[in-house]
């Protein structure tokens, strides 16, 4: 019983909700014979067969589009898309279409779309990108992006089996880097639950995705000069866990904002205008964001990791908002 | 047919200036013989995407006046329940797929559908019905090129009425039939005579025998003509006048009295009467939708998520 | 020398930038023969002739690839979306090709998207979105929308002779219900200044778009309770003013952030962050975020009405930071 | 057609490998014939909008193999600075636009360029290059439809290499010719052997006296074959062997060679020699690149608005 990793933890939910389900089905490109781009679905036709593991032409709106209509007509759709920087090419079927169904006509619409995010694997300005925030805007969607394997798992179970569209964004840098041992029986995990990475009780950072990672790393760091920090991973971004936002907050009285996405229209101004509001007079210090800077995503080593948060900088601020 | 005219005549020229229909507000006139022609041999485990001409299509598919009223002026008990407006309703348990104003969006979706039934080894079709203008959208070619590769029953009803908004067919296309454009798909067309609501049925026929026998789709391009603006505020100044007048002598309606005075004995009086019935039951939808409420304010946030 | 509407100022701009430059030319539809569905290009396929008024096909992603290749071939497209809705059929032109030019290999693109936005016209879910966040958030793009028709007319010629990318929401409500006499000279608004719409020293309501004029009313009537409320206009979305956005909130420490769009991943978020990081010690209450709910845009009148931020909303809240 | 044979295996089968190439890697092999029988045709005035398989195209336009080079290694002096990466290149002054990865999305985009061609009444054209799998998108469609409606001046060179990605033809469209789908557009067309570089030649020269003439878009189908994997690091075990045995004999270079033994008096030697000459160049190229710097972080915030 060895450790799984991030990708592995998916393509076993995946797996396993195909074996549950028969409605499930999966479309996209590349993921049947080939059995995807990052092989999330290897091995699939062979097991469930060319009916529910569907090569679809190179046509993100179709995919979208078509996902809607089955899912309209009785299916569970889980759709790939082969970088996450290709939902644009679908961004009104998603956003005016399957995300407003339900508000319209009630009709809901029990489909995943499964993409590829992130940066730190040298992809450049379109194979890196963080594209979120405009699925958080939109009413009607669900977004998750889970940071470890136990809930890259138990995310995407949760996803399938919701009745709402869900924009499920996997971290492409941690399919091979996380792993772990994972539960023998098939766990889901809520959908709109955050979680507590680390307790601590000086300052708190609030975060997703890999950016957990680069957090726990300051935090250890910051132990070692004596500041406790606590890290939270939301798990989800939408709904968002406001009572867990708000309570780690209000514990620690010193909040970090932190995202791999770029500053301006990122998340960490939502969670700002929702602790700035709802949490003011337990703030002994500015809400700190740490984001990307406003610029694509560069592909030169030296420029990715400038541009990219890193501990070092999480670790800077956190000892500056500790003396604050 | 007489039951949409008449209903997109008393939204339009009555409720509308009234200001008792709020928004937009488009209407089928002349264009009533594709979706009667077509809609008339759906099955109720088919599937209709209807455009937003075509309200014809959920009249056939039991969807009533009183509710379509109910729905174009915002009252709790349409189709949308005060959520969506106009010509985009639709209805899950009649199979009517409401269209988002995104021109063509609703042919990805059709696609969809299609692939359900596919899914699951029915002999069920889907009815998807748009314009010229949605041709030129790059969601009808992902849409149609997807539906031929998988082999899925769709049925194309393609309304040609040669105009888009104010933009004539040679400003959208350099061909003179869209049917051309199925080629592309391997997809077997024909055109007919849209104002022809016998034509229109004949040819739906062929293609359902097509679709329903697990052939792939088909498409039907329906040559009509828009005998309206584009929307209630739109006089249309830019069509000629001559072929305004053109087309009026072509009028659905009046064809189909034409062939059934000639063919099945029908004369002036059963016209008449059929108005005549069609305005009571037009009055009493009407009155019935005037009664209902008004979305209460307090459900606004209801219904984005299913548990809310 | 009568005054002019919002929607004629935008016509007039346009207007004369197209006689000062005959590199400028529109694209769009229905806006040669029929003079858009808005009427702003009324007349100008008369006056400057089919080669520079272009009627296109139905196609957004075609229209907004179209003026990206017509700009780095040396022209200054202004582009029309019929409704700012539709923009979403062209994201990925807009996003992925129109945005990033010039960071990858230096090319400028001299472009404009002018886009009909906003609500309060029983529009429902697709002819009324605020589609300003996607925007915002995309590196490479400048977004603006007007309040008065003084700046609807100094931005869209600052837009056109501007040479990055331009966003110009125009706000449907605000063509034919706010005007004003204008310079008759024609006169620019720099793109990236804010202005202070009225001057206030209790607190300051930071907004945009119509929501100016849904401030200044609660402005007024607060001003009979003896509460001093400065309504600031941001008129430019990116790049944000942020000395207005902190000088405002320093001199009143109460600030309210309001806008018409929907509340999560709004703009109030991004300001929200702005000032509790750098303008933290100046603050005396919690950042108020006044905004519609999370739900498309409803078609009724009577859920529309509930929906959009109103004077009674600002003013209830107004009162409530006063109180604070 | 060597230089850009042997530098795409320098780039792929050396520095990928080596790490000194990071990120995805795509090579045209097999597939030379095109973008050089093609761009080889091009005036200054013109512009052209390479694949990601049309590493010549850029070299024919006078970017060298320093910079290229110096561009896959996220060099300071690269065509893009380090900002992006491979294939994603382009140069204002030499008129080629570096795609972007939505694959398609330089259709609608070369429709623009031949746009402001026509609008200052020039003779120049737009040399656009895709793929099959491109054929599948919204975008090819409505860029090529915009296109026909306004006839601009653009060639088309589709390379149909049989495959998207993992993707046969036959998951991707119903009909056997891609040229077929332009009728949709009323674009003339014609089908070549896109390994024999004469021939591409020959169809452009066709397709440019067509477009310079001002009588609108020309469509030039390049049958061919990817003789590598989709990047470097696709073993492409999806592709049968026997398709590519057959193609291999069908090398665009040894085809030329065979051409210029028979009809221009070639013999080995030459081509020894020619190898020799465009070894040296790449070995000089590279010992350049690699002295190249890296971006200096201090500019990471630069040149993403006119004014920072
Ligand atoms: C993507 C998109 N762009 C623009 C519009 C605005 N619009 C609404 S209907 C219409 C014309 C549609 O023409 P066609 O498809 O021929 O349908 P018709 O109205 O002629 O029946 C336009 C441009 C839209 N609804 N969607
Ligand atoms: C919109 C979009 N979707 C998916 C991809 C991922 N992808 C990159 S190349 C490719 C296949 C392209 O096939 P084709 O157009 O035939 O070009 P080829 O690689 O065969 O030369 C795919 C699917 C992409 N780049 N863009
Ligand atoms: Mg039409
Ligand atoms: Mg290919």
């Amino acid at each position: 019983m060895g450790e799984t990793t991030y990708v592995e933890a998916i393509r076993q939910g995946i797996w396993e909700e195909m074996e549950r389900d028969e409605n499930v089905f999966l479309m996209g490109e590349d993921i049947a014979v080939y059995g995807g781009a990052f092989k999330i679905t290897h091995g699939m036709l062979e097991r469930f067969g060319e009916r529910r593991v569907v090569d679809a032409p190179l046509a993100e709106s179709g995919i979208v589009g078509a996902g809607t209509g089955a899912a309209i007509n009785g299916l569970r759709p889980v759709l790939e898309m082969q970088f996450a920087d290709f939902m644009a090419c679908g961004f009104d079927q998603i956003t005016n279409f399957a995300a407003k169904c339900r508000y319209r006509w009630g009709q809901a619409i029990p489909m995943v779309i499964r993409a590829p995010a992130g940066g730190n694997i040298h992809g450049g300005p379109f194979h890196s990108q963080n594209v979120e925030m405009p699925y958080v805007h939109t009413p009607g969607l669900k977004v998750v992006q889970p940071a470890t394997a136990y809930d890259a798992k138990g995310l995407i179970k949760a996803a399938i089996r919701d009745n709402d569209p869900v924009i499920y964004l996997e971290h492409k840098y941690l399919y091979r880097s996380v792993k772990e041992r994972l539960p023998s029986r098939g766990h889901t995990v809520p959908i709109g639950k955050a979680r507590v990475h680390r307790v601590g009780s000086d300052i708190s950072i609030i975060t997703y995705g890999w950016m957990v990672h680069v957090a726990s790393e300051a935090a250890e760091r910051a132990a070692a000069e004596g500041i406790s920090v606590e890290v939270v991973d939301l798990r989800t971004l939408v709904p968002l866990d406001r009572e867990a936002i708000l309570s780690t907050a209000r514990k620690t009285s010193k909040v970090i904002l932190l995202h791999e996405d770029t500053l301006t229209g990122g998340l960490g101004g939502e969670l700002a205008g929702i602790i700035g509001e709802h949490a003011f007079d337990y703030l002994d210090g500015p809400l700190v964001r740490i984001a990307a800077p406003d610029t694509p995503v560069p592909f030169s080593d030296t420029l990715e990791k400038a541009f990219l948060p890193s501990s070092d900088q999480v670790l800077e601020k956190t000892r500056w908002l500790h003396r604050f | 047919m007489v039951m949409m005219r008449e209903l997109e005549d008393r939204i339009e020229k009555k409720l509308y200036r009234q200001g008792k229909v709020i928004g937009g507000c488009y209407t089928g006139r002349g264009q009533e013989a594709i979706p009667v022609g077509s809609a008339i041999l759906s099955r109720s485990g088919d599937w209709l995407t209807p455009s937003h001409r075509d309200m014809a299509a959920l009249l056939i598919r039991g969807i009533t006046p009183r509710e379509i009223l109910a729905q174009y002026m915002g009252r709790a008990t349409g189709l949308t329940r005060g959520r969506d407006g106009n010509m985009h309703m639709g209805c899950s348990r009649r199979h009517c797929v409401p269209i988002i104003s995104s021109i063509g969006a609703s042919i990805p979706v059709a696609t969809g559908l299609a692939f359900a039934m596919r899914y699951r080894n029915e002999s069920n079709v889907v009815f998807n019905y748009s314009g010229d203008g949605a041709t030129s959208r790059g969601d009808w070619h992902e849409g149609l090129n997807m539906a031929s590769v998988m082999e899925l029953p769709i049925v194309y009803l393609c309304n040609n009425n040669l105009y888009a908004y104010s933009t004539p067919l040679d400003k959208q296309m350099r061909i003179a039939d869209i049917a051309v454009r199925v080629e592309s798909y391997g997809m077997p067309s024909e055109i007919v005579d849209g104002n022809d609501v016998l034509a229109v049925h004949a040819a739906t026929e062929r293609a359902l025998r097509h679709a329903r026998a697990g052939k792939g789709p088909y498409f039907i391009e329906c040559k009509t003509f828009r005998m309206s603006g584009h929307s209630a505020h739109d006089p249309a100044d830019y069509v000629p006048r001559g072929l305004r007048e053109e087309w009026s002598r072509k009028d659905p309606i009046l064809m189909l009295q034409k062939h059934m005075v000639e063919h099945a004995g029908a004369d002036e009086q059963d016209f008449v009467d059929l108005r005549k019935r069609v305005l009571e039951e037009i009055s009493d939808a009407l009155e019935w939708a005037l009664a209902q409420p008004f979305p209460d304010p307090s459900t606004l946030e209801a219904d984005v998520y299913e548990s809310r």
